[in-house]
């Protein structure tokens, strides 16, 4: 563990993203709680998970590397924990269990090469990684998690988890693969399109902005896989700035209106525009319009996959980056665009329009300076962008195209669909129904309380012994 | 001569008890009290020679092919002083709630207390039968000791399951001892290599089974869920910390020393029991609701992760497997006299009634937090150091699956400890009795029982830190070192 | 001592086994274990262990049959005196 | 001769094994237990058996037969004979409680 890991070219995006999440959560965390008990809490808690995160920077070996993760797991789980006990216990039931896989496979790595230090892991242990860091970044069927943790946390926690907690995912798995790494391509690009599509129906904000960061997350994985792990980071470090705004105005917006839901917070932005301008600028910003950060990454993540990549890993990412102009349109625009006299106006606190004006203008002139300067960010990262579009015009139309058709389709039957968008694969989780309820019930009948079957397991086992032995 | 002191001033201490008896029918706590003291300052000292420098002395001055020997070296100590530490805190916890009444109690406890230190010291196949019979019968004893009727149930099912493993090691002796004519463990390790392989498959086959029943690993777990919820909380203290290590002890010496060199294929079948261990008493912890239940599946699962350690057959897997019996005995002792004493106060053991404690009682939670958290796993404590070790240990031995049972454990005990965590920070029940609840007994301020709890949890801290550094390091991979060398061993005990 | 002897006391000792295994009648069954006791005694003998031959017949079938029968008569007592035993604990 | 007694303790301890899985009185099962330490005893004496020595004791008039399986058979008649006292205390007073001695229904403890 040693200081000067901290400011190597993949690094410092990272810690420059963990700085400014870090200081906004705080200031954030000030306002957002009101007892005072809550407010010294989450102080502390965010003391201890900056501690982590430093940690988890500037460790220059697995263990010490999974040790902080942990540190950082702990103190978010308290941060979820302080508003929604069981989201927090599945965030942290699967966080452990990430930390346990990367464990694993860096006994392995050391058996293997007898060093802990980190850097690329050799071929039979790349599967503990690749699942261990697969549940911090939320791959495909790993991602049970993510959006019950980041929709129900508070707000600056949910920044906090978007803007770092998971991109301590991607940091491991540059560290892990920095060599292409086919497999890392084909999860991501899946990964950017289901997120986008999922994100397109839920009503709650805060849950479309979750299945928002699963598809930024695909991206950034296909970018690792690419092997141009610059990239990623520059792309988590936008990330993180655009997301940490997104989740704090979201917080602003649930605290002034008393809800998430959008459809209840149609017109809201004529009622009380301060609360809901930093919301719609970080919206502009993630939306990736030409111009943005967002738009300049998401290309260079395409282009970076080279003219070897199938054709229809550009034409998901494309779709991908469209899908989210369309989402975040959809969570927006009504907040602008439409009537809601006829369910009433919602719940309008009065009396903090001068804190919210301040904190969201900061937040939006922060988000447009991090915006606009980036690329010569990007620069003092001595990061190469080299911007060409890869693929060709047509199949990048075709791709808009398609986006703009799932998206309307989609608008279409939203009214159908239940707040929280389309069902997940949670339910495997749950004590109540599912896999592990069922195993509950076998399992009662493992101890009979017998002595003549106790006698008999032994019996069994030792004639077991006999044949192994 | 240290080493007899050891055995023999614990033993007098037992006989002794019951002679003060019969002059004053309650007897002063500080008497027992300075017993304790000296028969454990006796096994520190053992411990401390054994550590410094290996010593051997053969009783009654035979040689070590006909008479009795008494070893100790690097091994041996460690479990002295994981037993010293145990037994001691746990004679500490029994004075504070029982008195000096009860002189039958400390009188087993003594009986168990040499038994034990005789287990750890002896270099007799013979001999270690003796001790773990006096050892288990101490055992079923203080298990039975509280005479509730689920103490004596428990306390026969371990008798019976408890006889027949001593049985199965009676017989794999006994096939030992007609296989080569000796029972010295130094010369039989060395005699053993001429073996042929159906007497071995036997000899190994019985002594697992009889080991692995006394251990309470998974298939034949069933006596120490039972047992260990049964009992009284200083007894499954005792149980839990102190009387499980000295099994498996005897476990990683008998198959160290006979059967690294002729038969590995029970280091196999030893990591596949710990890995069932460990999967099985942690998912039988899950679905229970009894708070001492679930702290002895919880105990069956670590045994689980111990035996993986073992089942490595390396000096770094023994080494992770001692070190994790270490924090074992801190954490699972300091979570049951936490348990205990606040379901003792509440008048319950079930788990969703124990609620309002955090408001009750802060320290008593706290201390409970902290030991769960270590025995969970979380970084800075060290559960998390132990288990990485067994897992490092279990890697280079090319097994990956117990490792993985490990870090799936790590989760499900992650689930239980919170459940049980939450029901205590959650606000407590309303005024409402429940008329079937056994009204909470007025219990006096139990300051020995938190001061013990509290510096566990400390030692569990300053050992999670501790681990990081070589020096210590240094200190652990020596006993495993100790533990494998088994040249070493016969050299020590031969004079050769 | 003969080997046709051997056999038929080990024939002997097996029977006495089965019958402690298979009896339905616990007092029978205890009764058992003393003959087997005494058996394994006389086998003890010839194979030159006069030692273990006497405690095996002082112990197991001396002592370990009287705590049988006292452990047997404690659990087959009429209910009434039972509830009387109770209440003085 | 000692493959004779080798083969009967076998029998005998199978014979106690089964006794403790398929009785469901306690009795039977610390009789069973009472049979398998019988069958170890017989094991462990035969195997210091030398046809035609004498007992290990003073004064030899031969090949004296080796004293050290009788040593701990003795020891472990006492052990065992311990273990069936207790089991048999314990039966008395688990009797108490469950008003029978039946294995079936002495199972408070499951789960």
């Amino acid at each position: 563990m040693s200081l000067s890991n901290l400011f190597d070219g993949i690094n410092a995006p990272f810690l420059a993203a963990g700085l400014v999440l870090y200081i906004s959560a705080v200031i954030s965390g000030e306002w957002y709680f009101k007892a005072p008990g809550e407010r010294v809490r989450f102080r502390v808690l965010v003391a201890a998970a900056s501690a982590g995160s430093i940690g988890i920077l500037s460790s220059g070996n697995w263990l010490l590397f999974v040790f902080f993760l942990e540190i950082l797991t702990l103190s978010l789980w308290s941060m979820i924990s302080m508003k929604e006990p069981r989201a927090a216990l599945v965030y942290l039931l699967s966080q452990l269990a990430a930390a346990g896989l990367i464990l694993v496979g860096t006994a392995g790595v050391y058996a293997h090469t007898g060093s802990l230090a980190i850097g690329p892991v050799p071929e039979p242990w790349r599967v503990f990684f690749m699942a261990g860091f697969g549940i911090k970044a939320a791959f495909p069927l790993l991602h049970f998690w993510l959006p019950e943790a980041h929709g129900k946390a508070p707000s600056p926690a949910s920044a906090l988890l978007s803007g770092f907690a998971v991109k301590t995912g991607i940091l491991g798995l540059i560290r892990a693969f920095p060599e292409p790494f086919a497999p890392l391509v084909l999860i991501g690009t899946v990964m950017a399109f289901f997120g986008a599509f999922m994100a397109v129906f839920p009503r709650d904000i805060k849950r479309v902005l979750a299945y928002s960061t699963m598809s930024h997350l695909g991206f950034m994985t296909a970018a690792v896989g690419a092997g141009s792990g610059e990239i990623a980071a520059a792309y988590a470090f936008s990330h993180a700035m655009i997301k940490g705004n997104l989740f704090i105005s979201a917080g602003i917006v649930e605290k002034t209106f008393g809800t998430r839901d959008i459809f209840a917070l149609r017109g809201s932005g004529r009622l009380h525009f301060a609360a809901v301008a930093a919301l719609t600028a970080g919206a502009f910003f993630a939306a990736g319009l030409p111009g943005t950060a967002s738009y300049l990454l998401k290309n260079s993540v395409i282009s970076s996959l080279g003219h070897t990549a199938p054709w229809w890993q550009p034409f998901m990412l494309t779709a991908a980056g469209m899908m989210a102009a369309g989402y975040l349109l959809n969570i927006t625009a009504p907040l602008f665009f439409r009537d809601n006299s006829k369910n009433g106006t919602p719940k309008h606190e009065e009396g903090g329009n001068i804190i919210f004006a301040v904190l969201s203008v900061t937040i939006l002139l922060l988000v447009i300076a991090a915006d606009s300067f980036f690329p010569s960010i990007l620069h003092a990262f001595r990061v190469d962008t080299g911007f060409t579009p890869a693929s060709d015009k047509l199949e990048a139309f075709i791709a808009s195209a398609a986006a703009g058709l799932i998206i309307l389709l989609a608008r279409l039957r939203l009214k159908g669909i239940p707040e929280q968008g389309l069902p997940d694969i949670k339910i495997c989780l749950s004590m109540d129904e599912g896999p592990l309820y069922a195993f509950n019930r076998v399992s009662g009948c493992c101890h009979p309380g017998r002595l003549n079957t106790f006698v008999f397991v032994a019996l069994v086992f030792l004639v077991l012994l006999m044949l192994t032995l | 001569m240290t080493l007899v002191l050891a055995i023999v001033v614990p033993l007098v201490a037992a006989f002794l008890i019951p002679v003060f008896h019969l002059a004053r029918k309650t007897l002063p706590v500080s008497l027992i009290g300075i017993m304790g003291l000296i028969s454990l300052s006796a096994s520190m000292a053992a411990a401390y020679a054994g550590w410094f420098s290996p010593e051997v002395s053969l009783l009654g001055g035979w040689a070590p092919e006909i008479g009795i020997v008494l070893v100790a070296d690097r091994l041996s100590s460690a479990f002295l002083l994981i037993t010293g530490i145990g037994s001691g805190a746990a004679l500490a916890c029994a004075l504070e709630k029982f008195g000096g009444g009860p002189w039958r109690f400390y009188a087993i406890f003594f009986l168990l207390l040499g038994s034990m230190n005789g287990i750890l010291l002896t270099g007799d196949l013979f001999n270690l039968f003796v001790f773990y019979e006096i050892f288990s019968v101490a055992a079923y004893l203080l298990v039975a000791f509280s005479m509730s009727w689920q103490a004596l149930e428990a306390g026969l099912k371990y008798l019976v399951l408890g006889t027949i493993g001593a049985l199965f090691i009676l017989l794999g002796t006994a096939f030992t001892f007609m296989a080569t004519g000796i029972l010295n463990m130094a010369l039989l390790s060395e005699a053993l290599v001429s073996v042929p392989r159906e007497t071995l498959t036997a000899i190994s086959a019985c002594l697992v089974l009889g080991l692995t029943i006394k251990t309470g690993a998974f298939p034949v777990h069933f006596w120490l869920p039972d047992a260990h919820s049964s009992a009284q909380t200083a007894v499954s203290a005792l149980l839990s910390g102190v009387l499980v290590k000295v099994s498996i002890y005897a476990l990683m010496r008998v198959c160290f020393l006979f059967f690294l060199e002729t038969n590995g294929t029970v280091f196999l079948a030893i990591t596949v029991i710990g890995s069932l261990s460990a999967l099985g008493g942690h998912l039988m912890a899950l679905r229970q609701d009894d708070i001492k239940r679930l702290l002895a599946y919880s105990t069956v699962a670590q045994i689980g992760y111990i035996l993986i350690g073992v089942g490595c057959a390396s000096a770094a897997g023994a080494a992770a497997a001692v070190f994790h019996s270490f924090n074992h005995m801190l954490m699972k002792m300091g979570l049951f006299i936490a348990a205990g004493n606040v379901s003792d106060e509440k008048g319950t053991r079930e788990i969703c009634k124990l609620t309002g404690l955090w408001k009750e009682k802060p320290f008593w939670v706290l201390g409970f937090t902290v030991l769960s958290a270590a025995i969970v796993g979380i970084p800075p404590l060290n559960g998390f150091m132990s288990k990485w070790f067994i897992i490092l240990s279990s890697a280079g031995a090319g097994t990956v699956i117990p490792a993985l049972v490990i870090a799936a454990g790590t989760v499900i005990s992650a689930a239980y400890y919170l459940r049980v965590l939450s029901a205590f920070v959650s606000p407590g029940e309303s005024d409402q009795e429940d008329p079937f609840k056994s009204s909470p007994r007025k219990v006096r301020s139990k300051i020995v029982s938190l001061t013990i709890v509290g510096s566990f949890a400390m030692f569990c801290l300053a050992l999670g830190i501790m681990a990081f550094s070589p020096f210590s390091r240094e200190y652990f991979s020596s006993i495993g070192r100790t533990a494998v060398d088994v040249g070493a061993y016969v050299g020590l005990v031969t004079g050769r | 001592m003969s080997l046709a002897f051997m056999v038929f006391l080990y024939l002997f000792l097996i029977a006495t086994a089965l019958v402690i295994s298979a009896i339905g009648d616990i007092l029978s069954a205890v009764i058992t274990l003393s003959v087997f006791g005494i058996l394994l005694a006389t086998a003890f003998a010839i194979l030159q262990a006069p030692d273990v031959a006497l405690t095996q017949a002082v112990i197991n079938s001396g002592i370990v049959t009287a705590l049988f029968l006292v452990a047997f008569s404690q659990t087959e007592r009429p209910p009434c005196y039972d509830k009387e035993e109770e209440k003085e604990e | 001769m000692i493959t004779l007694s080798y083969v009967t303790s076998v029998i005998i301890f199978c014979i106690g094994l089964y006794t403790i899985m398929a009785r469901r009185n306690l009795f039977k099962t610390v009789l069973g237990l009472a049979l398998m330490e019988s069958a170890i005893l017989l094991i462990i004496v035969s195997s210091g058996y030398i046809p035609g020595g004498v007992p290990p004791i003073e004064p030899f008039m031969g090949p004296a037969v080796n004293p050290l399986p009788h040593a701990f058979t003795l020891t472990a008649i006492v052990i065992g004979a311990s273990d069936i006292a207790l089991a048999l205390a314990f039966i008395i007073k688990l009797q108490r409680h469950y008003r029978s001695v039946d294995l079936d229904r002495i199972r408070g403890l499951r789960g």
